[in-house]
Parts: C-alpha cells; structure tokens; sequence
C-alpha cells in the first residue's frame, strides 16, 4: 500500500475523523486537515494520526531512509486492512 | 495550580452541567467547589428530564394496558392514586439529586450552599462568605420564558414545572401553548392519564429542529391518540373565570380570533438563560443581549479562566449538551485536551412514539450544499415492533449521495431514543450507510430498523419494496 | 448466468436465512427460485424468534401492570383470554409470513412449494418436478434436539413448537429443561403469566457463550422473579401420570436423584441441523458427522456453485447469522465482493430484564491472550432505568488494556438488545472505550448507561464511584 495523502478538504470545512482521533490530534498537536486518513472518505483513525505525527522522527521505525521529513508529509498507511 | 486561590475550579450551579463538571475536575485531581443556590440536580433532576421521564411511563402503562385487550388481557376497574404517582415520581428525583449530593462528598467537591455572585474575576460571594478560585465554570443553566397576557399562577395556568404536580383529577380540558418538546411531552402524559389536549404552537410546524417527515409522522400518531394540533396559532391572553380559562387564540395567518375554555393550560414557548443574581460584569464576563455567556470550544468565555457550559452558554438547552461542555471545561482547566467538537447533539421527545434524531435533517443537508440521499424504513414492517404492539413511525437515514456518508439519523417509533445510541456514534467515527448495513443487527430488534433504512439507502432493504 | 439452467439461483429452505438470499439474488438482478416445504419464514418467523417475543410482551405487559401499584396504578382483576392471547399471536406470525410472500412476488422470487431433494449437482425435485439451477443455496435449518426418556407429546412434554401453544389455564407447575435462550425465555414467559417454573441446566452455567458476570446478574434477576434455578442437573426421564407428569432429576455432581412432579415441561435442550430429505450426498456436498453442511467465509460448500447457510451451516444457530449469510451467498452469486466477516454476532435473551451481548465475554478475551481493562455501570445508577422501574443489572464493557480497543459488550437490563445497536457498530468499526465516551448519548436514555462504562474503563463514569 502506497502512502495515504490527506483527504481534500470538504466543503463543509468538516474533517473525518473518529472521536478518539480527535482528542489525540489535540493531544500531539497534530494539525488534522494534514492528516492522511486510511478509512473511506479519508476517515482518520488514532493510527493515522500515530503515524502522521510519528514522520520527522528520527527514531521511528522508517520502512527506508528517506529524505527529511517535512511536517505535512503524508503518513504511511497503516498495514492492518480496515 | 497555584495555592493562592481557596479553590482550582468554582463550579456556579449544580445543574447536570455544572455537576458534571465539579465531578470530573475532582477526578482529575483538582480541588473544586460547587455553588448551588436551589437543589443540587439542576432542572434537568428536578422539574425537567427525570419526572417527565417518570409521568411519561406512568401514562404509557395506562396506555398499555388499554392495548392489551388486542391480545385478550383485561383489567377491571383501574384506579390512579394522583398522590401516589407524585409521590413515586418525587421519589425518583429525590434518589437520584441524593445521589448527586453523594457523589460531591465522595469525590471531595466541597458543596457551597447559596447564591453566587461575582465579585472580581477570581473571587465569588456565596450566602455572607466570600471565595477564590483559579477557575471557573458558570452552570446557572436557564428559566422558562413567559408568555405576557399569560399569568403563570401554577395551578389553573402552569409552566413546566407546575405541570408536573399532577392534580387529581386530572383537568378535563387541556391547552399545551407552546409545540415543543416539553409541549408534546406533556401532551402525551396528560392524555393518556384522562385528558383531552390542545397543542398549539405559533410557527408553521411543530418540534422545530426536528426533520420535517419525522414530524409529520409524529404530529399524525399524536393526532391518532387523541391530541389536537394547531399550528400557526397564538394565545393572546387568558382569563380565569369559574367555569374555566378563557383563552383567546389567534390563527397567526387569518388574523382571527376565538376564544376557548380549558381546565389547565401550559405555557411552554421556550426558555432563556438564566444570569439573575451572578453579577457576570464584575468578572468582565460578556453576557449577550439574549442573556447566554457564550464560550469557545474548550468553552471558555471572553476571560480566559471563566468557563461557561449548559444552557447559559447556547442552544440547543439539553442535558446531555450541558454533561459534555461540563466534562470539557473541567479537562481543559486539568490540562487535557479535551474540545467540545461533536459532530451531532440529540434531540428527544420521549412520548410514544418517541421521536429522536441526531445530526442534520434531510433540508439541512440540503441548506449545506449536500447532494443528499435518503432511506427509510418503516416500524409498520418490523417483527420486533409488532410484537411490541408499536408500529407507527420510521427510521429515516439521510446521506451523502457520493461519499455514502451518514449525515442524519430521524426515528419516530417505539424506543427511538435507544436507537440514537448507534447512530450518534455512527455520525461521530464518520461512518458511512454501508457500514451500518453491513454490522450485523439482533434479530428481531428494533435496530434492525437502522439497518433496513441504511439498506434503504442503496435500494436494497429486504423487507420492504425499494421504488 | 448460462441460459441453460431453470434458475439462476434455486434456495432450498425459505427460512430467515433462505428468503434473504432469494430477495438480495433477485434484487441483484437472478432469476431466482425458493422451495419451501412447510411454510415461509422457517422457525424463526413461524415458531422461533417471532412468537416468543409476542408472548413475552404479553407476559410483561402482566408484570408491568402489577408493577405499577407502585406509582399508584392500580387495576380490578385481570382477565387472559389465553385463546385470544394465541390467536393474536398467530396474527402477527401470519401478517409477517404473509409479507414474505408479497416480497417474493413482487421481487419475481418463484416459489417452489415442497421438499426439495438434490438429484444431481445441478438439478433438484421439487415434489414431482425437477429444476435446474446453476447455483444452489441450502438453508434448510434445524430442528429441536430430542432428549431420551422425554418423549415430546406438545401437550404435557413440549419442545418449543409445543410451548408456544399456551394452554388454559397456563400449567401450575412448569420445568424447563435446559437453561439457554429458549429455556429461559419460556421461563419468562411462563412465569409472568402465573406458572411456578423450574430451569434445569446441565452444564455448571446457565447462557452458555454469556459472559460470566451477567450470567450470575441475569440469573439473580430471574430467580428474583421467582424462577428456580438448577444447574449440574438433568432430566433422566419423564412418566406422564394423572398428577403430572414425574420426572427423575439428577444432580450431575453427586449422581443424586429425586423425582418431582409438574404439569408442563418444556425440552429446550439445542438444536440439530436439518439435512433429512435433502438427498445432498447426490449433489456432492460435504455433510459432517454431526449434520451440518459447512461453508467457507463466500458460503461456499465443498461444492463451489452450491453454498450453504444460517442454521445448518453452523453455530450459533440464530437468525441474523442466517440472514447475513444469505445475502453474502447471493451476493457472491450476483458477482459481488461479499463476505462474512462480521467481527461479531450479538446474542439475545429477550426476556426482563434482557440478556444481551456482542463481542468477546472478558474470559474469551483472556483465553485469546489479550491483557483486557473491564468498565461496569449499573442501571441502578440510571436515571432512565428508574423511570422504567427496571434498574437490575449493567452495562460490561470489555476493553483490551493498551489500546482500548472494544472487544465486547455484555448488557443485563431494560431493552439491552437495542443497545446492541451501538455496540455491533462499534465493534465493527474497530471503536476504542474513548469512542464510545467522547460521543454524546442522549439524556435521560438507557443507552447513556454504554458511555458511562465506557467511561467506567477509564475509571471516569461520573455518576458511580471508580474503584
Ligand atoms: C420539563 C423539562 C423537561 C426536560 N427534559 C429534557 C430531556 O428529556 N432531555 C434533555 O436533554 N433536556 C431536557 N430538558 C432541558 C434540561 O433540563 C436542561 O438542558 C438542563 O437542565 C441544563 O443543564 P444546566 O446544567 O445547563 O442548567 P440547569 O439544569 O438549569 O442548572 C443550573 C443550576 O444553577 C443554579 N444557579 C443558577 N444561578 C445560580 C447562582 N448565581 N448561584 C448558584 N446557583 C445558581 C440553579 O439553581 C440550577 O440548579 C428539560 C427541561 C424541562 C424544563
Ligand atoms: C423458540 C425459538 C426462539 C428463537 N428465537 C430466536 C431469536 O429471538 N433470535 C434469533 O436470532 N434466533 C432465534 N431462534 C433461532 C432461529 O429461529 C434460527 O436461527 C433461524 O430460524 C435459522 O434460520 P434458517 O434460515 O437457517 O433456518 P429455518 O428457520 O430453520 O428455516 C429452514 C426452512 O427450510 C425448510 N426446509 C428444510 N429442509 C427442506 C427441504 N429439503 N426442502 C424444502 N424446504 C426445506 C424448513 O421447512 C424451514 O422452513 C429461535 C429458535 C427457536 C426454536
């Protein structure tokens, strides 16, 4: 599975994410709107924003060495099928 | 926080709002304080939620047993001690604001006795004593509006709260000013324990809020039972004379008037937030020309250490808002990241039917810019609701035509309100038709009616024709 | 499909399971056919799930009736017309089955009255006639289980086709035998309406598959009712004699026996797959020792155009598992990507209080290796529940430990099966506690009891104390 680009915003300004992804998002200081979400209609779940915030971090387990991380890379999907 | 304040968090009222609040700050660790100058419970334990939740079971096992003569059992003579029932119902209440009360101590909020008022931004003045708080969260909740020409005495001309002390008999004659979800619920209490009920209500349908299907279907099941509707209608004023009030109404539209006599009338046009007494302006606390204190999502008012939840804060005035604006503030004054983000808040009118929705109306959709779908599926086809002898009414599912996304759920029928469980929390994880339709369901449910409308949908529900 | 076939899809059975996958196979377009060799609906529509349940209303709408002394209403003698109690009864089987009927017209669902037998993999009889299909779905159900040395006679010795038939006056004395679902919704049933009842169970736990603490919730509640329990016990065999009938009870543990006499009694000992008649063995298709003819996670038997649904495919043997089977196996048919897949299926025990669950029971979690955290919230902290004078039992949620994944909820208590809605969902979706707790439920509901141990696993329900 390829990388999971943020879902374009919706007309309603609403951003789709779960309750719980939600309150990490404010927890992380994680910007939403940037957040790639793996679920239908991009529906953020609290692994997408795990990953989202976890990109930029040097220690974090990278499939490969890649160029520095900018804080609105896309997050990698999650392996688990939703 | 800093030991210079008597207290981290001053909670102001002890309404579910405000109870709520006080009890998570004190889990969170703080040290908090509850002022509440009437009863600890609020409105909501007091004169709102629970005792109409209690008259209105007590109506619909008077209801019930009439039905159940369909399947051959019959009662002799039944006999309704009013006394008792009020009592049974004060009885309720008086557990459950106990109850509120026990939680204070356990918790360790110290409960303050009186009424506070602002004195400065950090100090409040409850009874003769004055404290300090680092924080704190207005709860004072709201009153009912009044309606001029309509003198509310409490006993021939009532506003919720008096409606709710029955009196024995029961008025032959009701009126209901207002058709709102108190009106209705009154309504359906007081007609099904023996009176003939009038609603009237000044806009052009009844439940505003509520999707205009639903409401067409809940209007004709109240219809059905007995309660008369008339919209576009005014009560002007009310005389009391011995034989009855009499109330002049005006049909809004024609412009004409009649008069009409009733045993009781209630006047339930709304509420506005309460701020008598608090002295917001000594804080530097903003209060609106309509009287709300209104807050941001972390509910903070223009002083940042001044929180305000419930219905001073903003519509829509409901209980379950106020518990939620109370658990944010008490976590964003803990540090937390709490925000009052939610995508939906309920609405209930716990007649029977019930009526329950959450999230937008098929014409708000509309209003947003959505493309919108629709399911519906009616209880008149449920195995469950047969079985329960409660067949009016529906599941409406509205959805976004191209995402699938659910946007909004409306049912009328039996034990709506339980529904809501699914599908407020369908709206808040972003779930789509598909995903109700394919969970699963209980069979046989009443929730499967959730599913069949989901179904719906996509013109696929099994136990009714799609066009 | 091939022209060459009678059908597209020929369903064997027109049970739950059968008449879903006709419909959503002609709904997808299928010329499709359903034999049926008694009458449509199968157990469940005729004598399973929807007759019980009206008799359970029927007996609640008794004990609601009693109940309400307690809020002052009171009735002059109560009358059963038990002849009247069945007839509406039937009623309602019959609009339901009737409907059915309806949907396979109008759907183009051709109905094949009589056994189906399999002559070849593609070709069945169908009484004197025989029909080609290119693809078969067997849902040919189950039958009751028989217990030697209690020869069912549906009048003194019942099995649950027996039960439903209510004599008058309802017997004095009635055994269960077998405490599972049917066993004690029969009890329920029974015991409102004025029998002494006796369960008997074999096994140490009533409810297998329930989870243990509501087990021991749901069990109290029943025997505060007046229902006996015995568990480690079973019925070795039964004399029919003018007194009653005697049957020798066994307490499995110590091998002690006592005989005791009673008018009715019920054998509700499992279910047995149906395969008599139905020639499979010409088709090819795989029968196991036990009887059932299973599927893969398309429906498919061993046999790839012939699938394989609800009861006889495999346990549990309930009716939205067959109903879900039987639109993945038309699904899969028509060309679709379907699946049965369901993370859970809930379980009921439609009696008062409910039993109802979803998910993993806390030692099931356990035995799967997951480190699980538990919230408990009882209804007697609810507010709603008092209004409904039903505050036995909770609301248990199963939580695995460090990601507050839900993997079960188990609920005792007042319309706990429409709470199932909300927790199927979220099990579905992969909700966590936070979830369920971040989203705002309704107030006054039943359902607020689900967010309060969501809440509770969190060690943050407000409205107890958290250990
Ligand atoms: C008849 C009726 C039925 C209702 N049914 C429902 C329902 O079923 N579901 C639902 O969601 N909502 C219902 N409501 C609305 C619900 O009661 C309110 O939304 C809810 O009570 C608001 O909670 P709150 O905490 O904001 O304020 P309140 O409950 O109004 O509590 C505010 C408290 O603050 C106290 N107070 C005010 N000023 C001060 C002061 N200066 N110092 C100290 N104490 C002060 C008051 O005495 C009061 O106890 C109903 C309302 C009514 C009238
Ligand atoms: C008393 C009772 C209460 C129950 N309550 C519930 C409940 O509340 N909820 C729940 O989920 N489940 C309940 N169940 C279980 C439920 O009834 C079954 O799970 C469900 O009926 C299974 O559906 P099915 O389509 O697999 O088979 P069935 O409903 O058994 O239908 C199979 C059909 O196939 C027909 N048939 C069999 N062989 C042939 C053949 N060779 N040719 C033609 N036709 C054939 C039969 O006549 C029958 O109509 C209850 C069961 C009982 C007995």
């Amino acid at each position: 599975r390829g990388p999971v680009a943020a879902a374009p915003a919706r007309a309603d300004g609403r951003v789709l994410a779960v309750p719980a992804a939600r309150q990490l998002a404010r927890e992380l200081g994680v910007d939403l709107a940037a957040v790639g979400g793996s679920g239908p209609n991009g529906r953020i779940r609290v692994q997408d924003v795990l990953a989202h915030s976890e990109v930029g971090r040097p220690q974090a387990a990278a499939p490969a060495p890649a160029a520095p991380a900018v804080a609105q890379a896309p997050a990698p999907a999650p392996a688990a099928p939703q | 926080m800093t030991k210079s304040f008597d207290f981290d968090v001053l909670v102001i009222g002890a309404g579910p709002g405000g109870y709520h609040a006080a009890i998570r700050a004190a889990q969170l660790g703080l040290k908090v304080a509850c002022a509440e100058r009437e009863a600890v419970g609020g409105v909501c334990l007091n004169v709102g939620c629970i005792p109409t939740k209690a008259l209105l079971h007590a109506g619909e096992t008077v209801a019930g047993a009439r039905h159940a003569a369909e399947f051959g059992l019959t009662f002799g003579e039944q006999k309704l001690d009013i006394a008792k029932l009020n009592g049974w119902k004060d009885g309720i209440v008086k557990k459950l604001t106990g109850g509120v009360g026990s939680l204070f101590k356990a918790n360790k909020v110290t409960h303050l006795q009186g009424q506070a008022s602002f004195v400065d931004d950090h100090t409040v003045k409850v009874g003769d004593k004055t404290y300090t708080a680092a924080n704190f969260i207005i709860a004072t909740g709201s009153d009912p509006a009044r309606l001029p020409g309509l003198d509310v005495d409490q006993d021939r001309i009532v506003d919720s709260t008096g409606a709710l002390v029955l009196p024995s008999p029961v008025p032959e004659r009701m009126l209901c000013v207002g058709g709102g979800v108190i009106g209705f619920e009154f309504a359906n209490i007081y007609t099904n324990l023996g009176s003939k009920v009038k609603v009237i209500e000044f806009l052009p349908n009844i439940i505003p809020g509520a999707d205009a299907d639903a409401v067409k279907a809940f209007q004709k099941a109240m219809e059905k039972q007995g309660v008369v509707v008339e919209v576009q209608t005014k009560a002007n004023k009310a005389e009391k004379k011995e034989d009855g009030v009499h109330v002049e109404l005006e049909n809004v539209k024609t412009g004409e008037k009649r008069t009409e006599v009733f045993d009781r009338v209630l006047v339930a046009v709304g509420r506005r937030p309460r701020t008598d007494g608090l002295n917001a302006q000594a804080a530097g606390v903003n209060v609106t020309d309509r009287g709300f204190i209104p807050a941001d999502k972390q509910q903070r008012t223009n002083v940042a250490h001044i929180y305000s939840i419930g219905d001073v804060a903003s519509n829509p005035m409901l209980a379950h808002k106020a518990m939620k604006e109370g658990l944010v503030a008490a976590e964003v004054i803990a540090g937390k990241p709490a925000a009052q983000d939610a995508v939906a808040i309920p609405g209930v009118v716990y007649t029977s039917p019930e009526l329950a929705w959450v999230g937008l109306t098929e014409q708000e959709a509309k209003d947003k810019g959505y493309e919108v779908k629709t399911g519906n599926f009616p209880f008149s086809a449920s195995g469950r609701a047969m079985t329960l002898q409660q067949t009016d009414g529906f599941v409406k599912m509205v959805v976004e035509k191209d995402t699938d996304l659910l946007l909004g759920v409306h049912i009328v029928g039996p034990h709506a309100s339980d529904m809501l469980g699914e599908a407020g929390l369908a709206l808040e994880m972003a779930a789509t038709a598909s995903d109700i339709a394919l969970t699963i369901h209980a069979h046989p449910t009443l929730g499967e009616s959730v599913l069949e409308a989901a179904e719906a949908v996509h013109k696929q529900a099994i136990h009714i024709m799609n066009r």
